[in-house]
């Protein structure tokens, strides 16, 4: 990370920011250093070789049908009464989500380190599907890692994931026993490629994401400024590992005029109820025991966006003051929910409306040109037994 | 480095040392204390006494359900160094390492830890995932070093030639040679690798070595004690008959005599 | 239409073709006469406005995400050996299908008539979804119709058109039970707007639906001379009423080098099993029997296909002998739809996958430099229970 | 021009007509002539007798449920003419009106079908769904006229001025004004609106008007004929009744009566 710059971190070990307070780093153990660093080396030749990255964009617009959309939610705006509303529409991505771009630059990384076989975790089960897909595409075969809980709630990614020809191994949990278990296979399988979903984890993880996420703040900065002539006054994303966050933020990180704001599930804000740790190989904010033995946490409706810890440049941004993060309640994500079906026609995944929840009280009372951008990440099919069983009754 | 654990791979017999890995406080701190002395009693020269922590990455189910169900009863690192102290009291000779993850040992936090464990009488900590690239490794190596205590490194199957002198160099007290890719317990190696692994690391050192993951019986201790390397660590086997006789009155003696087993067949 | 030209039909009066054998017309009551006239209108008008035509572009790129890319699909194309295969990824639209093009049309044109409600008929609940959420965007409110035996099939689109703020209206039956009561729910209310599905029904509808989904087949113009230096030789898609078949040939109806095929439900085949006849307010090729006073035909696993009937373009186009017309079997979708998903990691709608059956004869036995395009209108997070029923077993 | 029912409008009484429409063959081709010998013996001036389709657009549930019932007993057109021949038999002065949609007819074909309804005693057809931009609609217009049968044409309250003036240019036997918007047998029309309607189209013509739709009682059609109209129209009421007493011995008898109580009223 240069002096002048958040956007250049982290450094070689994966360290953002210097000193007791640097995050990230490499907490992982010694079977899988050599692998890292392999994986580290493959990242940095592959992101010098124009070719590659020229095949990325390739897929990225052919497969995955990028540009995402920057829409103005003139309804919301006018409901709302406040600030102009923009939505990036990463639902309309092939798969519904931001996650299948990360997914299909790892795949192709893996192939092109010529890795035979993908390893991938999931909560929501966004990841896994879009993996699954990619990994068809791509011709290989993976392992996803999932918790017995998401997969009861999101089944409908787990079906199309085998359809696709994925397999799956189920844990007792969530996403963090699903991260977990997948360490763990990797481990016994240092050969494979793991398809790490968010920016958490091990470094390069984190900064290999928020490379292939960051397509979506370059999106909308040239989206915003072709639209609306003008950039986001304000950039708001919700904040799991914190992929979508990154990937929307990461373009604007040396622009502080830009007020950026992540959004955790209040059940397990990490960066606004935790402390800093070491689990799950990395150093940064997560909610544990003060003695560091176990992982804490409630349950949200958001599954993709219940996770105790957090990726460590957030926990460096968050120290630094150049992102703001708060959280939101299930009450306020099912609201926000329900808001922007019926204004906007749109059925969102539930962890966005974590995003949307707080945007909703930061529009009331702005001015009507201020700028305000959701990163809208999924769409709701895979929530819909959820929303039902809590609102079905709101909509008869 | 460990003065205890420099003596300890001076000493000509056992030619291979038996390194035996517990849980620490598992089923509860007296029956773990009341184990780990049988295990001395029959011979372990090396004992790992592990701590728990819920995402625990290196363990396989086995261990796992050891570790879940210390963590249910809420016992953490300050009741496991407590039980290296009671060790220490009962025999003065046996090594004794702290063995887990990085996690309790930031938030103890690192430099108050090592001083609490030299109190105990430990000689050496092993943390599964912290190799020398995490500044945690090296305020903890840094602090141990200068408490004569030594840090436990591990060599892969997937390490190269580079990056093990690299781990020689900082190595301490014995080097832990992870003799498989994978989880504790379920894979077992075979004993050419491990004769292979051992001559390499040999070539770059002269630092006592044990191999580790997968050995199950005293016929895989046997065999894998032919490979040159100077310890044989077993864990999973000793936890797994730990785990399955629970409520055996006779769990403690029988432990001893399964020990027994390993120790015998080991010069 | 012009003597010179396949484009320009129909006449004033609905009427594809001339004497005898033309299709179309206006079949319908005369409560709805008036109407129909004044929609007729209306249509004329708002595609002479510029500025209409610019708000209903606007609303694709911005709230449907178009143009839907046109995809190089390398795997099944090297998997069957032949000819070299894109498919037009219109599932990557908003609400997941080409369906809501169409929707937003007509609701536009609904607005722009000062219309305050809208009524419309659903098979695979596609078009519900899709103009309940355009219905939501711009504030009317919706009734849709669907038959009792496709809502328990399709329950997602049903759910989050309810989410979107619209009301179902349920009759036992299918897609053709639900057109009928759509058009009595219609004359019931003739101060509402219906929004026409497919390019059935009396004129103008079928004028109309085609209109708004050609800019399928002149999306696939510019992209395949982008990306491919020229355009497909042949192009394939599903059959319903029509409304992705002829909005992916219409811009090519004067093209006779460039093979068009349309692959309907084996079950429910107008165009390959009926004769001419007038039901549901046009003339066409239909299944029914003998006498005229029954309607016919099986069950089909694509709800969206299963339509004995099919719109009057159609049936004049098959006459003219300018596009070919094939149908699909339930067993013969599930393969494809099997292989679509394992080679391509995309999880289909079941409809298009008739499609995708017919492309695999062809594709096999056409050189490598043949090209053809099959149009990927729908997603299949509709459809998983289905699948799950008849082939999960396949995927374990 | 249908004669028969040029005539049946010129006679002074009743002074409005009562047309009646039943489903053809329902319940059975038997009851149905029995049912519409009744309607004939108590003063219905005008039979509708409607042949069924299954994707009727104008009926409401009542109708559709007849049809539907005589579709799976399998009857069709050909029934329902046969059905029209023993009516006339019975009697020579009223008009039979057939009464249904452009589906049967286009499959008949259209030319057959006219030649054979003439041999049957018909006056007039009503095709529902047959407007008159509709090919077929003037192929079947043009047919009748020849043969000296009317197409009764239908005007509906969404109709403009402009569009009436077409339609009763084109119009013969009567004028079906359709009082309300909708399917049969549901919404009701007020009398206000059909009076007004009535003056609209009799300042363009002399030809008689009928009005239907919703007439449920003999007090509705006693409250329509008030209208300036020359007939009004009963469906679903008389359906609906025979629908509800399938098996009442007393059916046939009873929907006499019922029909005499509406034309008790209509003088
Ligand atoms: C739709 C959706 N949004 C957000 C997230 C949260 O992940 P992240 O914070 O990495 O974007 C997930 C993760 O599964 C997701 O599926
Ligand atoms: C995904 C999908 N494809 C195809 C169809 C068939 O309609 P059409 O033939 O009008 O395109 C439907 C109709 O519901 C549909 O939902």
């Amino acid at each position: 990370m240069t002096k002048n710059s958040y956007k250049t971190g982290p450094d070689e070990l994966g360290y953002f920011g210097s000193g007791e307070s640097a995050m990230g780093g490499m907490a992982v153990g010694e079977t899988l250093m050599p692998v890292l660093h392999e994986l580290n080396q493959g990242f940095e030749e592959a992101i010098k070789d124009q070719s590659f990255l020229d095949e990325f964009d390739y897929h990225c617009k052919h497969y995955i049908g990028r540009p995402s959309p920057l829409y103005y939610a003139e309804n919301l705006t006018k409901k709302l009464g406040g600030a102009k509303i923009l939505f990036k529409r990463e639902h309309l991505n092939h798969t519904l989500s931001h996650k299948v771009t990360n997914s299909l630059f790892q795949v192709l990384l893996a192939k092109r380190m010529k890795k035979r076989a993908l390893i991938c975790e999931s909560g929501a089960g966004q990841h896994f599907s879009a993996t699954a897909a990619v990994a068809a595409k791509f011709d290989m075969p993976l392992t996803g890692v999932m918790g017995d809980i998401d997969i009861a709630r999101v089944n409908q990614n787990i079906i199309k994931a085998k359809h696709y020809g994925a397999e799956l191994k189920s844990v007792p949990g969530t996403l963090k026993e699903a991260i977990t278990e997948a360490i763990k296979t990797f481990s016994s399988n240092p050969d494979y490629a793991y398809i790490c979903g968010s920016v958490v984890s091990s470094a390069p993880y984190p900064r290999i994401v928020q490379f292939a996420q960051s397509v979506i703040g370059r999106e909308i900065r040239e989206q915003s400024m072709e639209q609306e002539g003008r950039l986001p006054d304000m950039l708001i994303a919700c904040c799991g590992g914190g992929s979508n966050l990154i990937g929307m933020i990461h373009e604007f990180l040396d622009e502080p005029e830009i007020i950026k704001i992540g959004v955790e599930a209040a059940e397990t804000a990490a960066l606004s109820n935790g402390t800093p740790g070491i689990m799950q190989g990395m150093k940064t904010y997560m909610l544990q025991t003060d003695d560091g033995s176990k992982s804490l946490g409630g349950s949200s409706l958001g599954a993709g966006i219940q996770y105790f810890s957090v990726g460590p440049q957030h926990s460096f941004l968050r120290d630094q003051g150049i992102v703001k993060y708060t959280s939101a309640t299930d009450k306020e994500i099912l609201e926000a929910y329900k808001l922007i079906a019926s204004t906007e026609g749109i059925c969102s995944a539930l962890e966005p409306m974590a995003g949307a929840a707080e945007l909703i009280k930061q529009a009331k009372n702005k001015p009507k040109d201020y700028l305000i951008c959701l990163n809208l990440c999924g769409t709701g099919e895979k929530d819909l037994n959820t929303i039902q069983e809590h609102i079905g009754k709101d909509f008869e | 480095m460990s003065d205890r654990l420099k003596k300890i791979f001076t000493e000509k017999l056992p030619k291979t040392k038996l390194v035996s890995y517990f849980v620490g406080c598992y089923p509860t701190p007296e029956i773990s204390l009341e184990l780990i002395k049988q295990a001395i009693d029959n011979g372990v020269s090396i004992l790992e006494v592990g701590y728990v922590t819920s995402e625990a990455s290196a363990e396989g189910p086995i261990i796992k359900a050891a570790h879940d169900y210390v963590l249910n009863k809420g016992h953490n690192l300050n009741d496991i160094i407590k039980l290296v102290k009671n060790i220490r009291d009962y025999n003065q000779d046996v090594g004794i390492v702290l063995m887990g993850y990085i996690a309790n040992l930031y938030k103890y936090p690192i430099s108050n830890f090592v001083d609490d464990i030299k109190v105990s009488g430990a000689d050496a900590v092993l943390v599964v995932d912290a190799p020398h690239e995490l500044k945690e490794e090296n305020q903890l190596r840094d602090a141990l070093n200068k408490n004569g205590l030594s840090l436990i490194k591990l060599a892969a199957p997937t390490t190269d030639d580079k990056r093990l002198k690299d781990i020689v160099n900082i190595a301490s007290g014995f080097l832990y040679q992870v003799n498989v890719s994978g989880v504790t317990g379920v894979k077992s190696a075979s004993e050419t690798d491990v004769t292979n692994f051992v001559k390499r690391i040999r070539n770059l050192t002269n630092i006592p070595i044990c191999t580790g993951f997968g050995i199950k019986s005293p016929e895989d201790a046997k065999k894998m004690s032919n490979s040159g390397c100077n310890g044989v660590i077993v864990g999973s086997a000793f936890v797994k008959y730990i785990q399955d006789n629970l409520n055996d009155k006779l769990l403690t003696q029988n432990v001893g005599k399964l020990i027994k087993s390993f120790t015998n067949v080991l010069e």
